[in-house]
């Protein structure tokens, strides 16, 4: 079984680099298809894995050595269980038709083959952080997904900035760096973490780490489970490190597809899943990022009820599923955290290659509300998008139904009425929002004037994405076998309802989610809902994200920048200046003294003999042994 | 093989003596082949090398001054064999990427004179002789930035002279009053680093000592406040000036600490541990703030020198192997990255004649080539997993964590700020579009700038992925001061304190 | 006892001598004073059994170095009137072979390498048996060998330099005359001969 | 009893007096006789203490320094002549070109 590890793993590397030869030359296709043909190898190895892996018998791997020094001794490990065999599947599943997709939707690029190059390597570093068995591991990959992110979001490197006004995100290549800096920060939280973990224990494999945990005192514990949490909350783009989410979709549609909704931002998720048995010691941290989970699923709702721009609600609408996933770890209920991971991993990307699809067929038109009609001309587009749109609202039998409200209920379970409530609340603002788009999209006027042709994609393309629409329909129906398939690893976890609460809550689920997307369909198709917002007065804070990348941006980028050039200032006019003032000092003395040389002889001795009666002096203060 | 050390170290300049009679069209082969063979030497050393002996080995001894125990002492151990291997290949590299036309003979023998001080500094295992071969190395330096620089040359080359040149006279005194205790107590001269190493010194001695020594190292180092000539040095040197001042000169002065203020003053290390640490975060943080302010390539990357030197400081003072040794694997990285980087502006300053971004933008377009390896090194820098960057910068943030969770979590910020510096230096030069007319038809790397890079870019993956072979004989020896350092400490504070760094799990 | 009177006694004396030599205006009387002062320095060398010192501040000093003052006051007053050429170039060239020669001589002297070898005599008991000018002797031969012969060339080019100084033409500087100045090409110490 | 002291006393004061004509006179030529009183009075410690202490070192000294002195006074005298005979003076205040 060993080798499939590898395989699985090593496959995306072997794309990569094949692809980076061809890294500067123009568009091959066969780089597109290879690399494909590579991930759908690691696919196939993954589901190998899947198919063999049960119970006890995971697969450890041990490679080869990397870091040892002093007590620290760290090999490159990497191991197969359950959870890791799950997000491999979604990640090799979600990225072999990403890739697919890309090659007809980068058809037209300049830099196509560079553009594999970045997608492959990002698979390999997803697949190490959820294939490595020990934290650090986990933090190559994690940091390594980052870099990738940067190269992707900035793909169009060329563009240039442009004021908030035109565009929120500046431009790629500063969404780029906002998103590599944003991570960072997080990242570093992490890494404390880990830190504590190594000094505390020694080791950073998972094994020895989750078999020693409980030896250390609480306060520890609390604060090894904050520090790896800040570290995923940079990564799932959690409040307040939310905002580089919605820039990154500067990036190429796909991107956000693969990275920014299916797998890298899930990582955070990934990481406190993994870290179970560190959680479950400390439910009064879980408690928070349960609660942090909910507010950001109703505050990332929020922002896309009114936002304009296509691919900008979708990733609000992640942000928002993310939080539904922190919700449901946080509680403990870490195999349905899994579960909507997975499930929000179909949906959710397909509904960004649909929209790429649309934006692709628009010219890169990115605002909703300079389309619409497009039905016509692109039903399958359209056909995908609603189902996945209603998989995204919770709809039975849908994916998103299954997932999202096991995680309603689980709320329900533990007694958090508010967290019900708000998710409950969460949840009809998600299907609210995601019909307006279908409806201000696919129905309704024509907002675009007649020299753009929308056609559907290649066939092709429909095809990579059907995979991922059927899963988003019927992954909801392996709920039974998943949850256990995933627990024999993961604590088991059933809510604990009485049957008439159980119904009670579906019904009232559904109602909500039903009547959102009524809302926006009967609003939609006779013109505009905005104007609701608007007339109470909430749009403008909405539109504006709640200010809070002004406030970034005004408060801490803007700040740094002059803290900095202060800095700078500082360094010349006081520290370098006091070095030169001290030469200048020393030097002028000397310029100073010159009129001692003046040249005369009788001055000179006397000067002589001055020095000698100074040494004369010394020789009678300083006498040694009296 | 007996006089390997000797042979590396004074190969160079002999070759330097001969190079006066090559005419100047050869010059730049014969100065490729010279430093390619004395990193192949180098390489024997490697190779003779034995990671289970701990003590110093191709050990030379010869008598100078009898009398006065000053010896011709030659040794390494874990510690300075990479650093010495790290100079033959940075010079080697940096010779095979020089793009000077004027006066090259000149130069390339400057460069083989500081490249037998830079392997004599490594090498000595006499005091004395360390401290001839430090202040032999300001010469040649001293000629290069101020023979061959910018507009601003002499300024900066006199600046850096006479600071380095003043830290290190503190030093001198430090050594002439330790050689005196030395004496004062055994009764016999003696120079020998491994002597005094062994020598218990009082505490009250051992804080002044360490006082002195670290006003020679910290400016070498440099460490904030003294740092200021270093961002003139870089900013008027040659590109090869940069490169081996970035790569090995600043070592000497981490290599310093390692070498004498720890072992020999353990007591006092312990006792300014924090105060170093705070001095070194200041470093961190306020360079890293200042590069960030910067407009000029080079200058950046100057002041992410004297940031990133701040966290080698930082390991070096966390008193566990993990720290230390990964400060030494740092210097390395540090190194081989920060040159590269120079190297890399300094392709760009050939082509352009600036190193302002502003003149640059959209440059990833017209050289993909240059962007790439930029890319890299700028992620070794920033330290990406899998770079060399990392490993050291990880080692050391943890060595020191045992020490300070606090300091640690503040030094950590340089995984933020050196992004966000390093970042904009990126986006300023590389992306949006090609706005400036002179831009559009730069050539991208020639074959020669190609040679020079690549082997870096190799290292920085390979040394990223798979330290070990040069972890291992590091952490060896360096295990070996530890333990040392703990026999000799005179102080309970400081055994403690070695006790503390060392345990995992809860202290005693 | 009379070593006390004769301390004092040279003491009161030098010291006025002395005191004579610095304050007086006239430069004779402070010439005069000075010899004096030195013959009565050479009394304490004679108390102090420094009898070898003592004759050679007389002689040095009174005999030489006074003799030298006195000509050079000479020279200070009547300088106008003299332009006689004092030297040949051939007694300059002679010196500077004969000095040249002698050095070679002395430093090769056969008995050298013997008397250096001598370690330390000055710790050797049997030195303090002979009178005072017998020790000075060995020591000064063997231990001060080196810087005794050194001493020797001092003098030597000290002598030589005296000689130059003095004695060429005194109205032109060498170093300080110019290029076209025909005269001091003529010059018959060829200073210039480079050219 | 005449003890080392007195000798290095009266050194001292042979000195002290070399000083002050140092200082004070302006006449080269009086300065040149001032060294001379200065050289002397070091001769005669040297020469007392090597005599107390039973060591030839103080008289080889004072030996050379005699010879020095009388090297000195070559040169010195030359110096001097060839000076008065370009200046027409021996006054100190006329020698300044040196002035930095």
């Amino acid at each position: 079984m060993e080798k499939y590890v590898y395989i699985a793993l090593f496959a995306p590397l072997v794309g990569s680099l094949f692809a980076a030869i061809f890294g500067a030359s123009p568009k091959k296709l066969f780089v597109g298809i290879v690399t494909s043909g590579l991930l759908f190898v690691s696919w196939l190895a993954s589901i190998t894995l899947l198919m063999n892996v049960h119970g006890e018998h995971t697969i450890h791997v041990k490679m080869m050595d990397w870091i040892a020094a002093g007590g620290f001794d760290l090999d490159f490990g990497f191991m197969a269980d359950q959870v890791s065999i799950i997000m491999m599947v979604t990640v090799t599943t979600v990225s072999t038709l990403v890739h697919v997709y890309s090659i007809g939707y980068m058809d037209h690029d300049k830099g196509f083959n560079r553009y594999f190059s970045y997608l492959s390597a990002f698979v390999f570093s997803m697949m190490i952080l959820v294939m490595s068995d020990n934290f650090l591991g986990l933090f190559i990959g994690w940091e390594g997904v980052g870099v990738c992110s940067w190269l992707l979001i900035g793909h169009w490197y060329f563009k240039e900035d442009v004021s908030t006004d035109v565009n929120p995100a500046i431009s790629p290549s500063y969404a780029a760096n906002e998103a590599f800096v944003m991570n960072r920060i997080a990242d570093l939280g992490m890494l404390i973490g880990i830190f504590m973990i190594y000094w505390h224990l020694g080791s950073l494999n998972y094994d020895v780490v989750f078999a020693n945990i409980g030896t250390l005192s609480g306060g520890t514990i609390t604060a090894i489970g904050i520090f790896l949490f800040i570290g995923a909350m940079g990564k799932s783009a959690q409040f307040p490190l939310h905002t580089w989410l919605a820039n990154a979709m500067e990036g190429p549609t796909p991107v956000s597809a693969l990275i920014h909704a299916a797998t890298m931002v899930t990582a955070g998720v990934y990481l406190v899943i993994r870290s179970n048995e560190i959680y479950m010691l400390i439910p009064n941290v879980g408690y928070f990022i349960a609660c942090l989970g909910a507010f950001v699923a109703v505050f990332a709702a929020s922002m896309a009820l009114v936002n304009m721009e296509l691919k900008r609600i979708i990733a609000y609408s992640t942000l928002s599923q993310l939080g539904y996933m922190f919700v449901a770890a946080g509680l403990g209920a870490y195999w349905i955290a899994l579960f909507h991971l997975m499930a929000h991993a179909f949906f959710k990307s397909v509904l960004f290659l649909g929209a790429g699809n649309v934006m692709h067929a628009m010219d890169d038109e990115r605002y909703i509300n300079k389309m619409g009609g497009l039905g016509k001309s692109m039903p399958w587009t359209m056909g995908i998008m609603t189902v996945a749109s209603t998989a995204l609202a919770g709809i039975w039998p849908l994916a998103g139904f299954f997932s999202k409200d096991k995680i309603l209920e689980t709320a329900f379970a533990e007694h958090n009425y508010i967290l019900w409530v708000m998710l409950w609340m969460g949840a009809g603002m998600t299907a609210y929002y995601s019909f307006r788009l279908i409806m201000m999209v696919f129905f309704g006027k024509k907002n675009y004037g007649a020299e753009k042709h929308p056609h559907e994609a290649y066939t092709f393309v429909i095809i990579a994405m059907l995979p991922l629409a059927v899963l988003a329909v019927i992954a909801g129906f392996f709920e039974h076998s998943f949850m256990h398939y995933v627990t024999q690893v993961l604590p088991e976890y059933h809510p604990h309802v009485s049957t008439g609460t159980f119904i009670f809550l579906l019904v009232v689920t559904l109602g909500i989610a039903l009547s959102g997307i009524a809302l926006a369909i009967i609003k939609f198709s006779k013109g505009n809902f905005d104007d609701f917002f608007r007339k109470i007065g909430v749009h403008k804070v909405l539109s504006n994200q709640y200010f809070i990348p002004q406030f970034y941006a005004d408060k801490i980028v803007k700040p740094y920048g002059a803290l900095s050039r202060l800095a700078w200032k500082i360094d010349m006019k006081i520290v370098d200046a006091t070095v030169d003032m001290i030469a200048g000092v020393i030097y002028k003395t000397g310029d100073k003294a010159r009129w001692m040389q003046s040249g005369n002889l009788s001055n000179n001795l006397r000067w002589m003999v001055f020095g000698l009666v100074i040494l004369l002096l010394l020789a009678v203060i300083y006498r040694p042994g009296m | 093989m007996n006089s390997l050390l000797t042979l590396l170290i004074f190969f160079p300049a002999a070759a330097a003596l001969f190079g006066y009679m090559i005419e100047q069209k050869n010059i730049r082969a014969y100065g490729i082949t010279i430093t390619a063979i004395e990193f192949v030497l180098s390489l024997a050393l490697w190779l003779g090398y034995d990671g289970s002996i701990a003590g110093y080995q191709f050990v030379e001894h010869a008598s100078i001054v009898a009398s006065y125990g000053i010896n011709y002492d030659l040794g390494i151990d874990g510690i300075s064999l990479f650093l010495i291997i790290m100079s033959t290949f940075m010079t080697m590299i940096a010779v095979i990427g020089l793009t000077v036309k004027d006066n090259l003979k000149n130069l390339i023998i400057s460069v083989l004179v500081l490249e037998m001080t830079m392997v004599g500094v490594f090498a000595a295992l006499d005091v004395i002789l360390f401290y001839i071969f430090w202040e032999l190395s300001l010469v040649p330096m001293l000629y290069i930035i101020g023979a061959w620089g910018a507009k601003l040359r002499i300024y900066a080359a006199v600046k850096f002279f006479l600071y380095t040149f003043a830290g290190s006279l503190v030093m001198l005194l430090g050594i002439l009053y330790a050689a005196y205790l030395y004496h004062d107590s055994t009764g016999m001269w003696s120079f020998s680093i491994a002597a005094w190493q062994a020598f218990s010194f009082t505490y009250t001695d051992q804080l002044w000592l360490f006082s002195a020594f670290f006003f020679g190292f910290a400016i070498k180092v440099p460490m904030v406040p003294f740092h200021t000539w270093l961002p003139y040095a870089h900013g008027q040197a040659p590109t090869i000036g940069s490169v081996i001042l970035a790569a090995v000169l600043l070592k000497m002065g981490t290599y310093g600490f390692v070498r004498f203020s720890l072992p020999m003053f353990p007591d006092a290390s312990v006792y300014f541990m924090i105060p170093v640490a705070i001095i070194a975060l200041i470093m961190i943080v306020y360079t890293a703030l200042i590069a960030y302010a910067q407009e000029d390539m080079k200058q950046v990357i100057a002041y992410s020198s004297v940031s990133h030197m701040g966290v080698i400081v930082l390991g070096t003072f966390a008193m566990n192997s993990e720290g230390i040794t990964g400060s030494l694997f740092l210097m390395l990285s540090h190194g081989i990255v920060s040159g590269a980087l120079f190297m890399l502006v300094g392709v760009i300053y050939d082509r352009r004649h600036t190193k302002m971004m502003s003149e640059f933008g959209g440059l990833a377009s017209v050289m993909p080539i240059y962007a790439t390896i930029f890319a890299v090194m700028l992620m070794a820098s920033v330290g990406l997993p899998l770079t060399i960057g990392f490993v050291g910068e990880f080692l050391s943030l943890l060595g020191f964590f045992k020490v300070s969770p606090l300091i640690t979590a503040i030094a950590g910020t340089t995984i933020i700020f050196g992004a966000v510096y390093m970042l904009s230096l990126y986006k300023k030069s590389f992306f949006g579009p090609l706005t400036n007319e002179k831009n559009a038809n730069l050539k991208d790397l020639t074959s020669q700038e190609l040679t020079a890079l690549v082997p870096l870019v190799a290292l920085v993956v390979i040394l990223g992925v798979y330290p070990k072979p040069m972890l291992d004989p590091i952490d060896g020896s360096v295990k070996t001061m530890i333990v040392n350092m703990d026999k000799k400490a005179v102080t309970q504070e400081a055994k403690d304190m070695f006790a503390k760094a060392n345990t995992i799990g809860k202290d005693k | 006892m009379y070593e006390i009177i004769a301390f004092y006694l040279f003491s009161a004396l030098t010291i006025w001598m002395f005191l004579i030599v610095v304050l007086s205006k006239n430069a004779l009387y402070s010439m005069s004073a000075l010899a004096a002062g030195m013959i009565l320095i050479s009394g304490f060398f004679f108390l102090l059994n420094a009898s070898f010192l003592g004759v050679v501040q007389i002689i040095v000093y009174t005999g030489a170095v006074m003799a030298l003052y006195a000509f050079g006051m000479m020279f200070l007053d009547t300088t106008q009137d003299i332009k006689e050429d004092v030297h040949s170039p051939k007694i300059i060239y002679g010196l500077w072979i004969a000095s040249a020669v002698l050095v070679v001589f002395m430093v090769t002297a056969p008995f050298a390498a013997e008397h250096l070898a001598l370690d330390s005599p000055l710790s050797d008991p049997k030195l303090w048996d002979g009178s005072n000018p017998q020790q000075v002797g060995v020591v000064l031969f063997t231990k001060y060998l080196i810087p005794f012969e050194l001493a020797a060339v001092m003098l030597l080019v000290a002598m030589i330099a005296g000689i130059i100084l003095v004695g060429k033409k005194m109205d032109q500087s060498i170093t300080m005359a110019s290029i076209n100045d025909t005269k001091v090409e003529e010059e018959e110490f060829h200073i210039k001969e480079e050219k | 009893m005449i003890t080392l002291t007195h000798y290095l006393v009266l050194s001292a004061i042979l000195f002290v007096i070399g000083l002050v004509g140092v200082i004070r006179r302006k006449n080269l030529l009086m300065l040149f006789f001032s060294t001379e009183i200065l050289l002397n009075a070091v001769n005669i410690g040297f020469v007392a203490i090597g005599n107390f202490y039973a060591d030839l070192t103080g008289q080889m000294f004072a030996f050379f320094i005699i010879a020095v002195a009388a090297s000195e006074v070559a040169v010195g005298l030359g110096l001097l002549v060839f000076w008065y005979k370009k200046e027409g003076s021996i006054d100190l205040d006329t020698l300044q070109r040196m002035k930095g």
